[in-house]
């Protein structure tokens, strides 16, 4: 199977779904003649044309609403923020146009679109360009969040999510844009909402999505040595959510973490434990524990950066903590 | 402090080549929004009432509703507004029953109940909703001419606003990609004089409202908002720029707001003065006198129109007092498309 | 004790700050000629003309952004926004501007500015107008979130707000707004961080704030009939969040529900309960219970938007849950 | 696509009354600048560099910096720009040796290694910051002008964003707030043709950028950004006007950025015909010629600021490599101002 980059895989989604029908298009800054601010739209100005594939002002409120009103209209629309922190400056527009129009007129208009882009913290960009937006999103109704890992599952759940008739939330972080998997040559869709166990284990489950799921996998290799057999769920869909994949681990591991980059209160990782708390209370050896960011804005200089985020070190004491061992 | 008209109007007043009979159903629209918005009024204030939200009356400014109306292409144009929608809403055809429906909350509403006053969509007729957030439907509009120029089937979308939405960045970012991609979309500002309770010279650094447009190389334009003729005109002028691919013009139509700007305003900016003089330019009113000029009315015609008018009021608000609030599994409905694999 | 409305309360400490000190002033829609959407500007403008009661264009990104810059240059704004829903036309500058520039510049600016307005589910406004804010702003380090539930508690936290150094996000529920309570004469500040029992108790504890506390205190009233004695906890401040009060009435009762009217996947309960879950866990009867809205926009319709919300009953439920009874 | 000066240059020159040591200060802090920005792209670029994050150099318009800079009454006056920061930082006085350090991420950065390239910030000397989320600083910038006017002491704050910048609704709002409230804010937009690889024609609808300013009742000029002596003139009427309770102004400096837009812009959307160009307009070739002209500066002066030049940046370079990185503990610090009860 062929290896390839995880951005590569964004791409092959959305050009295979523009190949399959007309309505969809990209529109964002610097998708087209600069190719993407990552490069994750390389070529497809030139494969699409500019009816297709718009480069826009810096104006996401105008662009992403735009978006929005032509999906109202029957297009569906692929929105790329160049990272969801620029999301902030046309918030209202995701959490009431987008999320709540179909609900206010009684569902008679939809809203096939996907925005998507870089989240989460990347290298040194500083407190304002290292957002979480995961949780803001996987809060609110009438929204789908997406966040995959490997380039394998972005390719089959952004097409999915460009053919969905909802508004979905597709997450990239800028971290795993580079990373490389396998990826099938045939097209093929994965399902919204189903979590992936990327690891099977018996002692403990790891709780994870995009950046965080190779930092477990890594603590979940080095707890072998301890003879931990950690079991890593990649959650891929935060909403909704996987519950039954996650209890039914819980089940058999009776100890959770939930690793996620997200600030530790009202964070993502905090949404999700309270989803699975009551369910799993019974089958719990061990508090459920969380390893996230630390309560600080995002600083630039690296060290303090790095020291502020999840760590495979940290993931294995927490294994360890709830292991009692 | 005089709000109204403060901007000189154009006086010529080209014909606008609608049918009497067109006319007439022009002046009876209006006459027919102007009941249903009193008569919501009273339903509002009433014990007990069975309206609740915010509500925003459209009365004094039916002549742009109106007006664009009857240009609209239906089954190819698109309007959108913000949260004063009742006008545009039957303006464009809706049922006053689902209208009133609507505001009583109730299933057999525009919205199913869910929306409310601010909230009238009517996907068939293209109306892309009422809108409460201010200037956030904005770019909406613009994305439905966006769509309109993608499929290239010559629609356009209206797009209106009050004076007081110009000053979100939401309305200048959509003015310069309409004009940028020259998008068919005619942006309309419903400059009443006033945002609730703040008038024009007081949240615009530039009086001139037509001005605010003037940075994004499209046509901008004073128009008096209070004669249909005249919102045809300019509208009729300025979709047809759009349909040849053109690209986008920007209307002011400066018109008054007679009610307060939702139901508990007590209206203490105002003078009797002000609202006298609006009075006298009541929309109503003048095209009434016009076409009672040019005999397409006199008094029988009208007389029968009030009643008309006033049996389907009556009839929308018996229809909403006797139609069933929404089941309550109606909560969990129109959220999203269909329940995902272990939603919920 | 003088009996006043909330909005009363808020305005005495508006007024009673803006005479201490130059450096405040108040700035917002219709906080002036109109005496404020819903009065609690009244008479202010009179009272200190339009130098220091400023009228301001639907603008949020505009003033909040000016008042934003204007406390990095010395002064004390108070902003109102009509609705805490608005405020997600100018998220960004919350967001990013306010949480962040002290951290950003190393603490060489300080941020005193308070951002004040309604919050929450209030009659039949609908999707876009009703929406929660508490989990979204209570998330971010660098803000400070208030929530009072008393026109006594509101007046002295507000106080505190205003004289505080950092960005106070302080939240008014609009129904609270005209409900009255004792507030005496004399000035009084409280302090930020600090949890209020409402009404002590020995059977479960009830975690609320704003608008849920008299929901709460009015099922407690009722529990008593089955011999349940709820301690009812009005947190009044969200972040920092007085995990300590919380904490040491759980190890008395064994047993809590928190009421909020947020979502209930990573809704400000959902926050509060990840907080203390560890801490409580080997002090628990029973899993922490929650009562919240549904998980759906917020309707229009009447008895739907009734339905969404929590209620006495919701609360008694939940209460006789984790009492089993 | 041609995008430097393509709209029409004032050609008249006024003087600005600097004495020539003062036109030789600014020569030096351009080339100053211009020394340290390259030094940070060979920095950044080095294997195993120290520098990360985005990084956006300044070369090309530092003539704008260093006029304004050469105009600002400092303990009154603010700035505030956006991430390309460097230039103005320095122009305004910052140590290089702290704006280095806090490109290395060193506890003796200007802002202690928190904020990085696009956070420069200088409290004591009125430097608000570099921003990073394009626009979101302009309404700050109108708040500093404000904060000056509620105080009453003729302090200015310059406003300064790119021509990209423009798109977003928040210039528009701060630009009718300024004007509606008449505050001492000089809006500034230092237009280089180009916002990351989007030239001005793809972004703008109108391509004067001075139209943009039009609705807001403040005058509007487009400045040649090259050339100090004009920044400086215009930038000084706008601050007299300012200070005289007179409003605020909006000044688009037409310059040209050498370098790409960030570290990792390749650059492609770029003639090797239009740099030429552009080198042929360098601020600092401009105002060299000019001083020489004058008989301000010679060869040997010119070079003795060059080896002055070169010295302090590589003092920078080492006194910012042997800095040491924050405290970890330095993480939780400045968050709030003081620790809550119970915080954390
Ligand atoms: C972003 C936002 N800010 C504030 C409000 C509150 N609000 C609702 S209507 C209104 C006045 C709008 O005036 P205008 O645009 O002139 O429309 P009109 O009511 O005159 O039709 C305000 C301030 C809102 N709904 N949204
Ligand atoms: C709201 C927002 N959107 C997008 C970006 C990404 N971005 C950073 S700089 C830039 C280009 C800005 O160009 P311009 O305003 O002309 O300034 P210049 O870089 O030319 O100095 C973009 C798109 C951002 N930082 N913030
Ligand atoms: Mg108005
Ligand atoms: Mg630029």
């Amino acid at each position: 199977m062929p290896v390839i980059p995880f951005k590569q895989a964004i791409r092959q989604a959305m050009v295979e779904e523009m190949e399959r029908d007309e309505s969809v298009f990209l529109i964002g800054e610097e998708v087209g003649e600069y190719n993407g601010a990552y490069k994750v739209s390389e070529g497809m100005l030139a494969r699409f044309g500019p009816r297709r594939v718009l480069d826009t002002p810096i104006s996401e409120t105008g662009f992403a609403g735009l978006a929005i009103g032509a999906a109202m209209c029957g297009l569906r629309p692929i929105v790329e923020f160049m990272s969801w922190s620029f999301s902030f400056v046309c918030f209202d527009q995701l959490m009431n146009n987008a999320a709540n129009i179909r609900y206010m007129s009684g569902g008679q208009f939809k809203l096939p679109i996907v925005f998507r882009g870089g989240n989460g913290i990347a290298h040194q960009l500083a407190a304002t360009h290292s957002h979480r937006v995961d949780a803001l999103y996987a809060r609110v109704p009438g929204l789908i969040v997406v966040a995959p890992s490997t380039p394998y599952d972005a390719r089959g759940l952004l097409k999915t999510s460009i053919r969905s008739d909802d508004p979905v939330i597709f997450l990239e972080s800028e971290i795993v844009l580079n990373e490389t998997g396998e990826v099938p040559d045939a097209e093929y869709t994965l399902p919204l909402g189903v979590a992936d166990i990327k690891r099977p284990g018996s002692t403990v489950t790891l709780i994870c999505w995009s950046k965080m799921v190779k930092l477990c996998l890594n603590a979940a290799a080095e707890l072998e040595a301890d003879n931990i057999h950690a079991e890593v769920i990649d959650l891929r869909t935060l909403r909704p959510l996987d519950e039954q994949t996650i209890l039914e681990s819980i089940r058999k591991t009776h100890r959770a973490v939930i690793v996620d980059e997200d600030w530790p209160y009202c964070g993502m990782g905090a949404g999700i434990m309270t989803r699975i708390y009551k369910k799993a209370f019974d089958h719990l050896d061990a508090p459920i524990a969380r390893v996230c960011s630390e309560d600080t804005p995002v600083p630039y200089s690296h060290p303090l950066e790095h020291a502020m985020q999840p760590s495979v070190e940290k993931v294995i004491a927490a294994v360890k903590e709830v292991c009692y061992v | 402090m005089a709000v109204v008209n403060q901007v000189q109007q154009p006086t010529d007043l080209p014909e606008t080549s609608l049918s009497p009979q067109e006319t007439r159903n022009c002046l009876r629209m209006m006459m027919l929004i102007r009941r249903f918005e009193e008569r919501t009024y009273r339903e509002y204030t009433k014990p007990g009432h069975h309206i609740g939200g915010f509500c925003h009356l459209y009365s004094g400014q039916e002549a742009v509703a109106v007006g664009l109306a009857a240009i609209y292409h239906q089954g190819k144009d698109y309007l959108i507004n913000g949260y004063r929608d009742h006008g545009h809403a039957l303006a464009l055809g809706m049922e006053p029953r689902a209208a009133m429906a609507e505001l009583f909350g109730r299933a057999t509403g525009c919205s199913k109940g869910k929306g409310g006053s601010m909230h009238f969509f009517q996907a068939q007729l293209g109306n892309l909703g009422g809108h409460g957030i201010v200037g956030g439907h904005i770019p909406l509009g613009t994305g439905a001419a966006f769509a309109c120029s993608y499929k290239k089937n010559a629609g356009v979308c209206f797009t209106l606003f009050g004076d007081g939405a110009l000053n979100q960045g939401a309305f200048n970012e959509s003015m310069n990609l309409a004009s940028l991609w020259k998008l068919p979309c005619i942006f309309i500002c419903e400059n009443n004089g006033v945002a609730m309770g703040t008038q024009v010279v007081r949240s615009s650094a530039e009086n001139d409202l037509a001005k605010r447009g003037s940075a994004y190389a499209m046509p901008c334009k004073n128009v008096d908002g209070n004669d249909i003729d005249a919102v045809i005109s300019a509208a009729r002028e300025a979709a047809d720029r759009a349909r040849a691919g053109n690209g986008p013009s920007y209307l002011v139509m400066n018109t008054y707001r007679f009610r307060g700007h939702s139901m508990s305003d007590p209206l203490q900016y105002r003078t009797k003065d002000e609202l006298e003089r609006a009075r006298q330019n009541d929309p109503i009113l003048i095209y009434e006198k016009r076409l009672r000029s040019r005999g397409i009315i006199d008094d029988a015609a009208l007389q029968q129109i009030e009643h008309e008018v006033a049996d389907i009021v009556n009839d929308a608000v018996l229809f909403a007092e006797n139609s069933p609030y929404p089941d309550l599994s109606e909560l969990y409905t129109n959220v999203l498309s269909e329940t995902y694999p272990l939603q919920k």
